[in-house]
């Protein structure tokens, strides 16, 4: 048997990490995982002290979320009727948020695997945050990944060419109001088509299933 | 040959040796082909290989030929279009040519070379030529590293290739290769006749890096770098296609089979049997029906060397550029020099 | 015992499995000529029990890829119980599954509460023609035909399970 | 880092600047210019559609970036449109030769939120599958490798083989490659009658496959010196490219999410060992997942000696919504450390899906890797690194 139960340094090491960030810490949020938003001035710092001091050596992966609800929903609406409304309003997860985007990171611990998942507000005009591609080297492809996925800038970021896409594409696919045109070159065969009978007779009758 | 062919014209005799030559090159190759690359490496990869052409699939290889004469003969855009043609053509001219100093029987032969061996090893490197050419006019990048790649392995393993046949012309005191097969049937080791003397025995390390040589020289795995169909989409044969890309794929199996050939001639005793069974004293006391057993005994020979070539090409991993080139330049052309050494002190001492 | 160096070991793992192979016969099938049967949960095409469906959408819904048209009316059916008030069913115009797109994921023959729905280990009807992989009902009821029974479960499988 | 990693380093640094200057030294000379290798997108050794620029002087390799991106099939956004019973099978297919395993961090994911465990004997079966799934990929792994350094063999052997596996997933779920079988709160269905005995005979040809190729490849002379030194990854550079898997085991980190994640999986009842290796060179790497194969074969039959009995599927609702929140879980997958980290708003589907796929993270060192090598050490190298194109680009 080789199992080594971690739950013991995760606990322990929460405050070990909240005392090492200091005020760089806007916000956090503890529930197995522990979950930071750190300032955007002390991205790059708060990652440096983490990797230097607290040693989450081990980059696991950077991305971002677009908290703004897709106007589209799930591409299900009849194109006969006239689009549903939808609530779009901007509603953080955990450990809040004041922007739209956020880019959070993992990083582990390889010793004692505590894990943190930092956060951190992408200002809403300049969609520019630091890259921490010197910091972990692993974030360098990440960050060109996010970049294009959603078009957050990273300063100082050596090649932020696109990865997946044409060099000439158009708008950047995960954030929410970027349709999916999968789902809008037709119509959603779910869409009830049942003719009802002749005469409008809408009463279920002898349906007993 | 000759003397079967005293009465025929001279016209007569070339059209017939022609067409021998045509046939100890083809029958092997279809052969080697069917038996060991569609059959023997199936099985050793337990599946059945071809199976629907012919009973067994034997005949796959005419499918196959057919289907690569019907494809569009490929030369790309800015390939060196005449040289590129000629290029495929080079490599199997060398093995027609080799395989014209390779006796096959007392008087089944087609010429008979005073300086056979000398003759064979210079032909052979001709393909070499063949291959550069075409991985230089194929203008394609992989096309071109398989071509360096060959060329450079297949002039560093020429160099540990006749420095093992010398070991062979010292002790049968003769370049020609009908007088080594005699030498080594007629022979004797330790006294006993029994089983004339093949050089396998007495030129065992000569054998060993004369098999290394060939399989390098043949481009096999281990040393098929400059194939490599997993790094460089098989080298100098990338822009090949149709009936340009049959003969490549005939050269190799072809001169796969002529080198065992010559292998056997060296090292085996070639077509003959050791002469002390029936009382043979000299060449020309061999009874005629030799000149039909011999090929077959020569083909059954040519079929176990290629069998091992074959065999290790199926089983190994390939080895990179340079470690190949050190493991000529370092390691088999010293213990080649040494076994000349050896075999030539040992002469004169016995 | 000396080592014995990995080239030969090599060899000898090559030359064995050639043995085997000409011995025991080889692990391949010569398909067109012999067949495996897959196994029977084996999700090869989907089968329709046309009377079963209600036109109920509850597949064409839950399809990940939108492969599954459904085009139904309604109709009287005569009651079920004598003088019973005369039912109102949803007759199928059309059920197509598009094969072309379908990820045989099996989603929409867990979710069909009627048990219409059902998958068949049969494979091959492979077309020339893409359009041709566009199922219809009448179809995709010929492969009732093909559906075998459910196999029996490994010892301590809740029995409730249907 | 200690001082072979320095070593290491230095001589990749060394041949770097070599060929630097002979680049520029040619250039003056001959007037020749070095040369621009594209290796893919379509090529043997990408196995998918992977393209490789390469910069060579000669044969050695000036620098080289891995362009990827043929194979971007949008699965983050996809999964926005999808319910959650339709994101499995979407995932299933994003490491194709594993997909049981790409389900499975999902599912636990969606479990966390939503606070449900799947009972015992779905744990288990799923551990088993799991496993297989490994098996599996692994296996063609090690086949595959010996096609890319040369040997035609192994590959046959491994499709053999690995066969037998495939068809023990199909018998199980239905489906050979995308199996789907994982569901919120539990499996599919049970495993069908015959099915425990049938995995234990298969996991015993497995380990004489093991053995063979071993003997076959591993223990070859030629493959461990095409192999040995080539490539190495010292620790520190594992870690923080965010390495996993045998990879970073390679490497010398002691690291198994298997082992150091509690997860509502099975893999706690077995004796196993997490094995790692000190040198971090291609070797090392592809000799980690020879021993996982094993190790996986012997979880399989210790776990299939213990499945409890019970029901597979816990009490769920039949719609799926999934309470708000969010909740990362990742697995030990076939390539490396798989994860998701899952967005709900309450919805039927999730908000936003990170898909952490391990190849990613195993292929983003190769700019750093093959500087310095030879156009041959390149297909070594990213054999030994395994990626999948699916799991790249996702």
């Amino acid at each position: 048997m080789s199992t080594t139960p971690d739950t013991q340094p995760r606990i322990t090491s929460v405050a070990e990490v909240k005392a090492a960030l200091g005020d760089r810490i806007v916000d956090s949020f503890h529930k197995e995982d522990l979950w930071l938003r750190v300032h955007t001035d002390a991205w790059k710092s708060s990652m440096r002290t983490l990797r230097d001091t607290l040693g989450f050596h081990y980059f696991c992966f950077l991305s971002a979320i677009d908290w703004m609800p897709s106007p589209y929903g799930r591409g299900e609406d009849d194109p006969t009727e006239p689009a549903p409304e939808r609530d779009t309003t901007i509603r953080q997860g955990y450990a809040g948020g004041e922007t739209r985007m956020q880019v959070f990171v993992r990083v582990t611990n390889p010793v004692t695997h505590v894990s943190v998942i930092v956060k951190v507000d992408v200002p809403d005009d300049s969609l520019a945050i630091e890259s921490i591609h010197d910091v972990y080297a692993g974030a360098n492809w990440h960050e060109r990944e996010t970049h294009e996925m959603f078009g957050i800038k990273f300063d100082g970021h050596p090649d932020l060419r696109n990865m997946y896409l044409p060099i000439d594409f158009e708008g950047f696919p995960l954030r929410k109001d970027f349709p999916l045109l999968a789902r809008m070159v037709k119509p959603w065969p779910g869409i009830v088509d049942v003719e009802p009978l002749p005469g409008g007779d809408d009463n279920q009758g002898g349906d007993d299933q | 040959m000759s003397a079967l062919l005293a009465e025929v014209p001279y016209w007569g005799q070339s059209l017939l040796r022609v067409l021998g030559g045509i046939v100890a090159v083809l029958l092997p190759a279809g052969t080697i082909v069917y038996i060991f690359l569609f059959k023997m490496m199936s099985f050793m990869q337990s599946r059945l290989g071809p199976m629907e052409a012919g009973p067994y699939g034997s005949m796959q290889l005419f499918a196959e030929v057919g289907k690569w004469l019907q494809k569009e003969d490929i030369v790309p855009e800015r390939a060196d279009a005449r040289i590129f043609k000629m290029a495929p053509v080079i490599v199997l001219l060398s093995t027609f040519l080799l395989v014209a100093v390779v006796p096959f029987g007392p008087d089944a032969w087609f010429t008979d070379f005073e300086t056979g061996i000398f003759y064979a090893l210079a032909v052979s490197s001709i393909s070499v030529l063949g291959i550069l050419i075409a991985g230089w006019s194929s203008a394609n990048k992989y096309s071109l590293l398989g071509g360096l790649r060959a060329a450079g392995q297949l002039i560093a393993y020429e160099l540990p290739m006749v420095l093992a046949v010398v070991g062979v012309v010292i002790q049968a005191e003769t370049m020609n290769l009908q007088k080594i097969v005699v030498a080594q049937n007629s022979g004797s080791m330790f006294g006993i006749d029994t089983f004339g003397h093949p050089y396998v025995i007495s030129q065992f390390i000569g054998f060993v890096i004369f098999m290394i040589a060939i399989q390098a020289e043949l481009t096999q795995a281990p040393f098929d770098m400059p194939i490599a169909e997993s790094e460089l989409v098989s080298g100098y044969m990338t822009e090949y296609s149709g009936f340009r890309f049959l003969i490549f794929f005939i050269g190799e199996f072809a001169t796969a089979g002529v080198f065992a050939m010559i292998a056997s001639v060296l090292f085996l005793g070639g077509w003959g049997v050791p002469f002390s069974w029936f009382g043979w004293t000299s060449i020309d006391s061999i009874d005629n029906w030799m000149n039909v057993v011999g090929p077959l005994i020569m083909f059954t020979k040519m079929m176990l060397l290629v069998f091992i070539i074959m065999w290790i090409r199926f089983s190994y991993p390939r080895l990179r550029e340079d470690q190949l080139q050190r493991f000529a330049w370092k390691g088999l052309i010293p213990v080649a020099l040494l076994n000349i050494a050896v075999t030539s002190i040992l002469k004169v001492v016995f | 015992m000396p080592k014995v160096p990995g080239l030969v070991k090599g060899l000898g793992v090559t030359l064995g499995t050639l043995f085997n192979t000409a011995t025991k016969g080889s692990n391949t099938v010569q398909y067109p000529h012999e067949k495996e049967t897959p196994p029977i949960r084996s999700r090869g095409v989907i089968a329709l029990h046309q009377d079963n469906c209600t036109s109920c959408m509850l597949c064409s819904r839950s399809c990940p890829d939108w492969c599954i048209y459904i085009e139904a009316h309604k109709e009287l059916a005569p009651p079920r119980r004598e003088g019973g008030k005369p039912r109102q069913v949803n007759l199928l115009d059309r059920f197509d599954i598009d094969y072309a797109l379908c990820m045989y994921c099996g989603i929409c023959v867990e979710v069909c509460p009627f048990d219409a729905l059902f998958w068949s280990p049969e494979y091959e009807y492979s077309e020339p023609n893409i359009a041709d992989l566009l199922h219809d009902k009448t179809k995709l009821s010929e492969w009732m035909e093909t559906v075998p029974e459910a196999p029996a479960l490994e010892a301590g499988a809740d029995k409730k399970k249907k | 880092m200690s001082l072979t990693d320095r070593v290491l380093g230095d001589r990749q640094q060394l041949a770097y600047i070599a060929s630097q200057a002979a680049d520029a030294r040619l250039n003056v000379e001959l007037e020749t210019e070095g040369m621009t290798l594209n290796i893919g997108p379509q090529h043997p050794a990408t196995h998918g559609t992977l393209r490789i620029i390469a910069r060579l002087d000669g044969e050695q390799v000036v620098w080289a970036e891995p362009a990827c991106g043929y194979m971007h099939r949008g699965y983050e956004k996809l999964t926005e449109v999808r319910t959650y019973p339709q994101v499995t099978t979407l995932v299933n297919r994003i490491d194709w030769l594993g997909s049981f395993a790409n389900e499975v961090p999902f599912i636990l994911a969606a479990e966390k939120l939503m606070e449900v465990e799947a009972p015992p004997r779905a744990q288990h079966i799923r551990t088993i599958l799991f496993e297989l799934s490994r098996i599996a990929n692994v296996s063609l792994f090690l086949g595959d490798l010996g096609v890319q350094l040369g040997a035609i063999t192994p590959v046959f052997l491994a499709f053999r083989d690995r066969e037998y596996v495939l068809n023990l997933i199909e018998s199980a779920t239905g489906g050979r490659f995308h199996p789907n079988f994982d569901r919120i709160g539990g499996l599919k269905d049970d495993l069908p009658a015959g099915w425990i005995d049938e995995t234990r005979a298969v996991m015993k040809k497995l380990r004489g496959f093991c053995d063979q190729i071993e003997d076959l490849l591993f223990g070859n002379e030629i493959f461990q010196s095409r192999t040995r030194g080539i490539g190495v990854i010292p620790r520190e550079v594992a870690l923080q490219y965010g390495l996993s898997g045998a990879n970073l085991r390679a490497s010398g980190v002691d690291w198994d999410l298997r082992r150091d994640h509690q997860l509502p999986m099975a893999w706690n009842q077995a004796d196993w060992k997490v094995w790692t290796h000190p040198d971090g060179d291609s070797f090392a790497r592809c000799w980690i997942r020879l021993q996982e194969t094993r190790e996986s074969t012997k979880i399989v039959d210790q776990l299939l000696g213990s499945i409890p009995a019970g029901p597979v599927m816990a009490k769920v609702p039949k719609i799926i919504k999934v309470p708000e929140g969010e909740a990362w879980v990742s697995t030990e997958n076939p390539l490396g450390e798989m994860g998701y980290y899952i967005v709900s708003r309450g919805d039927l589907g999730p908000f936003r899906v990170k898909i952490r796929s391990a190849s990613f993270n195993n292929i983003s060192i190769t700019p750093w890797l093959l500087r310095g090598v030879y156009v041959p050490d390149i297909v070594t190298i990213l054999a030994s690194l395994y990626f999948i194109l699916g799991d790249i680009d996702r």
